[in-house]
C-alpha cells in the first residue's frame, strides 16, 4: 500500500536554479539558503528516501500559454523535459513520472468531485525544477519519481485555501488506495511573500510569513480559511503561491510533527521559506 | 455549497483587488485584455523566435493582433505599462529573459528606484508592508 | 440583471449535421425527427428569443486531443469555428461567443470551488453545432450568442451526475449576479441511448431513456444519482453522455414545467431525444 | 467529502466496467495503453494528413510510436482489435470518416452482423439491452 509519510513547503525562486547550475552555492549571497536546505537533503537522501514526490507547484506560463488555465492539472505522463523560459532550459535531467500512481490519482479525485485536468505530455518551469534541485543538488539523475500537480496561482480567481486544503485530503485518500508499496512525499511550492510587479514590487513580509509557517505546524486549520485578498495584501501579488502549501498540509492529517523550519531573506525579490513537516 | 466569497459578492470580492496600492491584480478582466501581449511573449519560449525579434522586433510584433499602444509599451520595456494593459509578469518574464535581464532587475524597472538601489532595499529586508496594504485603509 | 429562463436537453448525433447540410431534413428518414423539432425551432423564434444560450456538450476527440483532458472546460473566447472531424468542417456560421458572460461564470464558478478549465480558442465539433442546426436550421447567423461548456464524457471517470447537478446550479447563480440583462437558456446535449463500439454496438434502451425524461420533469432530484455503472448497463457505452443533461436540470432549480418532449428511435446508432424545460 | 463511490472501493467502482458484454469502457488504463493510436487518429483531422496517409498508410504510420500490432489493426481497420489495444471510438472516427465510412457503418463493423444487418436492427428499435447488461448477473 503506498503511503505518504511527509510534506515539505518550499519556496521555488528560479534564481536558485541559476545559483545550482552556475556552481555557486556556496558564494556569500546563496550560501546561507542553502545551508538552510542542508538538513533536508541529508534526512531525504538517509533517511526518509521517497519513492515519489506529488509535486504541487505551478505553471509560470510555460506548459499552458493563455489560451487554456486549468485549475487543477495533474501531469499522468511518463517523462517531463525541463521548459526553455526564455533563456534556454535548465539543464537539470528529465523528471521521470509515474504514471501509474498519477492516473490512480487523478481517477480516485474525479470520483471525489474534484474537477482535475489530466495531461499527459508537458515541460515543466521553474516551480517544479527549483524544488528539486534544492532537496536533492545536481544529481545525473533525479533519486525520485514525480507526480507533477500543477495549480493556477497566477489568472483570479485561483482555487481557495479550502479547495486547496480538500484537494490535499483527497490525495492522501487517493494514495492510501493504491495496492503498490510506495513511500510518497508531497511538497507544496511557491512563495513566500513576494512581489515582482508595479510600483509596490520588492514587499516582504517576515511576520505573516512566520505565522503561516506557525499556523502550518499547529492541528488547527485556519489557515485554509485566509482569504486571497489578505495573502495579496500582506504578501505581495506572488505570495498567493503559498495556498499550493496548503494542499501539501491537507494531505498530512490533523496533526503533525515538525521536523525542520527554515527562513531567509532575501533571495531576488522573495523570501525564502521551507518547512519540513511528517503526520503526527 | 462550499464558497470562497463567504458574505461577498463576487463584484465585491474583485472590487477589493483595486484598493492595494502599487499592485495590478491579475484578474480575468486583465487577461482578456492582454491575451496577445501574453501570447507574443510567450513565443518568446522558442530560440528561433527570439532570435527573429531580436533581428527586427517591430516586424516581429507587427505578425501579433497587438494595438500599436501595446507594441510601443513592449519596444520600450514599459513594464508598468504593459501591466495596465494586460500583461502578466510570468508572460513578460519571457521578453526581459530575451534580454538578458534577471527578474530582479526588471521588477526593479516597475519601481521608483533604480535597480542598485532595488536591490540594497531587497538586502536591507525587502520593502515593507506599513501603509501598502489598502488604499482605502491607509495601513 | 442576467436570469436563466430555459433549459433544453438535445440528442447531438453527427448524422443530424449531415441532413441540414446536405438538406434531407424533410425526407422519410430524417424527417420524424425533425418535426419533433419543429415546435421548439417555433418557440425558439416567437416566444423564447434567448440572447445567449450556455451550450453544455462534449467534445468528441476535436479541441482536446489524448494529451489533455479537461473535466470541465469553459470557453471564454470571443468566436470559435465548426471542427474538422476527418470529413472536412461543416459549413455552419461561427459560433460567436459571450465572452463578458463566460469569464463571469468561471470566476464565479472557481469560487464556488469548481475546478474550472479556462479556454479561449478552440474548434467546435458536432457536439456544439448540431443542436445549433436542430433548434435553429441553416440560417446566415447564429441568432445566440454561446458560452461552450465542454465536459469529459469520453475517458472514465466522468464526473459524477451530482457533480454535473451541482455545478448547474452553481451556474445559475453565476447568471443571476451577471449585472447585464440577458434573456440566457442552457443546454444539456448528448444522449439518449447509444453505443458505438464492440460487438453489442447498437444498444437503444427506449424504456429507460423515457424513464430519465420522467425523472427530469418530476420535481425531485433522483436523477442525479444514477451511477456510471447504470448508464453504461443500461444505455450504452455512450449513453452516459446524459449526465451532460443534468447540468441543464440543475441550473433550473428544484421544480420545472415542461413545454415540449419528443423522442424518436432511431437516427444513426442513436435514441433521439429532447426536452423543453422552464423554472417553475 | 462527496464521492461518486458510495461505499464502493475505486477497484470496485472499476472491475464493474468488465462485467458488460461486447463493451470496453475507456479506463484510464485504456487511454494509457493508446494513447499513441489516438494520437495518430486525431493528426487526420487535417486534410494535408489525410492526403499523405491516404497516399501511403505504413509510412504514415510508422511516424508514430505505434507496435507493429497496432499498425496491423490500422491498416486492416480492425476496429474491435483497436479498441483492446485502447483506441476510443471519438479517436478512431477520424480513420473512419477519412475512409468516408458513417459512424453506422463503422460501428456496424465491430458487431457480428453486416452492415445492412445492423442497419435493419436499428431500424427496427436497435439492440435489445436484455441479458447484455451484466456478464455475471445474466440479465
Ligand atoms: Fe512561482
Ligand atoms: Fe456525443
Amino acid at each position: 500500500m503506498a503511503r505518504i509519510t511527509a510534506g515539505i513547503g518550499s519556496s521555488h525562486v528560479p534564481l536558485l536554479g541559476v545559483a545550482v547550475d552556475q556552481g555557486k552555492t556556496g558564494d556569500e549571497y546563496f550560501g546561507p539558503i542553502f545551508q538552510g536546505y542542508e538538513w533536508t537533503r541529508t534526512w531525504l537522501e538517509t533517511t526518509a528516501k521517497p519513492d515519489v514526490v506529488i509535486l504541487v507547484y505551478n505553471d509560470h506560463a510555460s506548459a499552458f500559454d493563455a489560451n487554456i488555465i486549468p485549475t487543477f492539472a495533474i501531469g499522468c505522463g511518463d517523462v517531463y523535459k525541463s521548459a526553455d523560459e526564455g533563456w534556454g532550459p535548465r539543464p537539470v535531467p528529465d523528471v521521470e513520472g509515474h504514471a501509474g500512481l498519477a492516473w490512480h490519482i487523478a481517477q480516485s479525485l474525479i470520483l471525489e468531485e474534484f474537477d482535475m485536468t489530466i495531461i499527459n505530455e508537458m515541460d515543466v518551469d521553474h516551480g517544479l525544477t527549483v524544488p528539486m534541485s534544492m532537496m536533492f543538488g545536481a544529481p545525473a539523475a533525479w533519486p525520485v519519481r514525480v507526480v507533477p500537480l500543477a495549480v493556477n496561482v497566477v489568472t483570479y480567481p485561483v482555487p481557495s485555501g479550502n479547495r486547496c486544503w480538500a484537494l490535499g485530503e483527497a490525495i492522501a485518500r487517493a494514495v492510501q488506495s493504491f495496492p503498490e508499496d510506495l513511500n510518497v512525499q508531497i511538497w507544496g511550492t511557491g512563495g513566500m511573500s513576494h512581489q515582482l510587479q508595479g510600483p509596490r514590487a520588492g514587499l516582504l513580509n517576515r511576520e505573516w510569513d512566520n505565522r503561516f509557517l506557525d499556523l502550518l505546524e499547529t492541528a488547527g486549520d485556519a489557515a485554509r480559511h485566509i482569504p486571497h485578498i489578505e495573502y495579496l495584501r500582506e504578501t505581495g501579488s506572488e505570495g498567493i503561491e503559498m495556498v499550493m502549501w496548503l494542499i501539501m498540509r491537507g494531505a498530512l492529517g490533523h496533526a503533525v510533527t515538525r521536523l525542520h523550519r527554515h527562513y531567509h531573506i532575501p533571495c531576488s525579490n522573495t523570501a525564502i521559506g521551507h518547512i519540513v513537516l511528517e503526520p503526527a | 455549497m462550499n464558497s470562497a466569497l463567504g458574505h461577498q459578492s463576487i463584484h465585491e470580492y474583485l472590487a477589493e483587488f483595486d484598493d492595494i496600492p502599487g499592485t495590478r491584480v491579475f484578474t480575468a478582466a486583465r487577461a482578456r485584455k492582454g491575451y496577445w501581449i501574453n501570447q507574443f511573449a510567450m513565443s518568446l519560449m522558442k530560440p528561433e523566435n527570439r532570435e527573429r525579434f531580436k533581428a527586427d522586433e517591430r516586424a516581429y510584433l507587427n505578425d501579433w493582433k497587438l494595438s500599436e499602444e501595446a507594441k510601443e509599451a513592449l519596444l520600450s520595456r514599459d513594464f508598468n505599462r504593459l501591466l495596465d494593459l494586460g500583461g502578466n509578469v510570468y508572460f513578460l518574464a519571457k521578453l526581459f529573459s530575451t534580454d538578458g535581464l534577471s527578474f530582479a532587475e526588471a521588477v526593479s524597472t516597475m519601481t521608483d528606484m533604480t535597480f542598485p538601489e532595488y536591490r540594497e532595499m531587497m538586502n536591507n529586508g525587502g520593502r515593507s508592508p506599513e501603509g501598502l496594504r489598502s488604499i482605502k485603509g491607509k495601513y
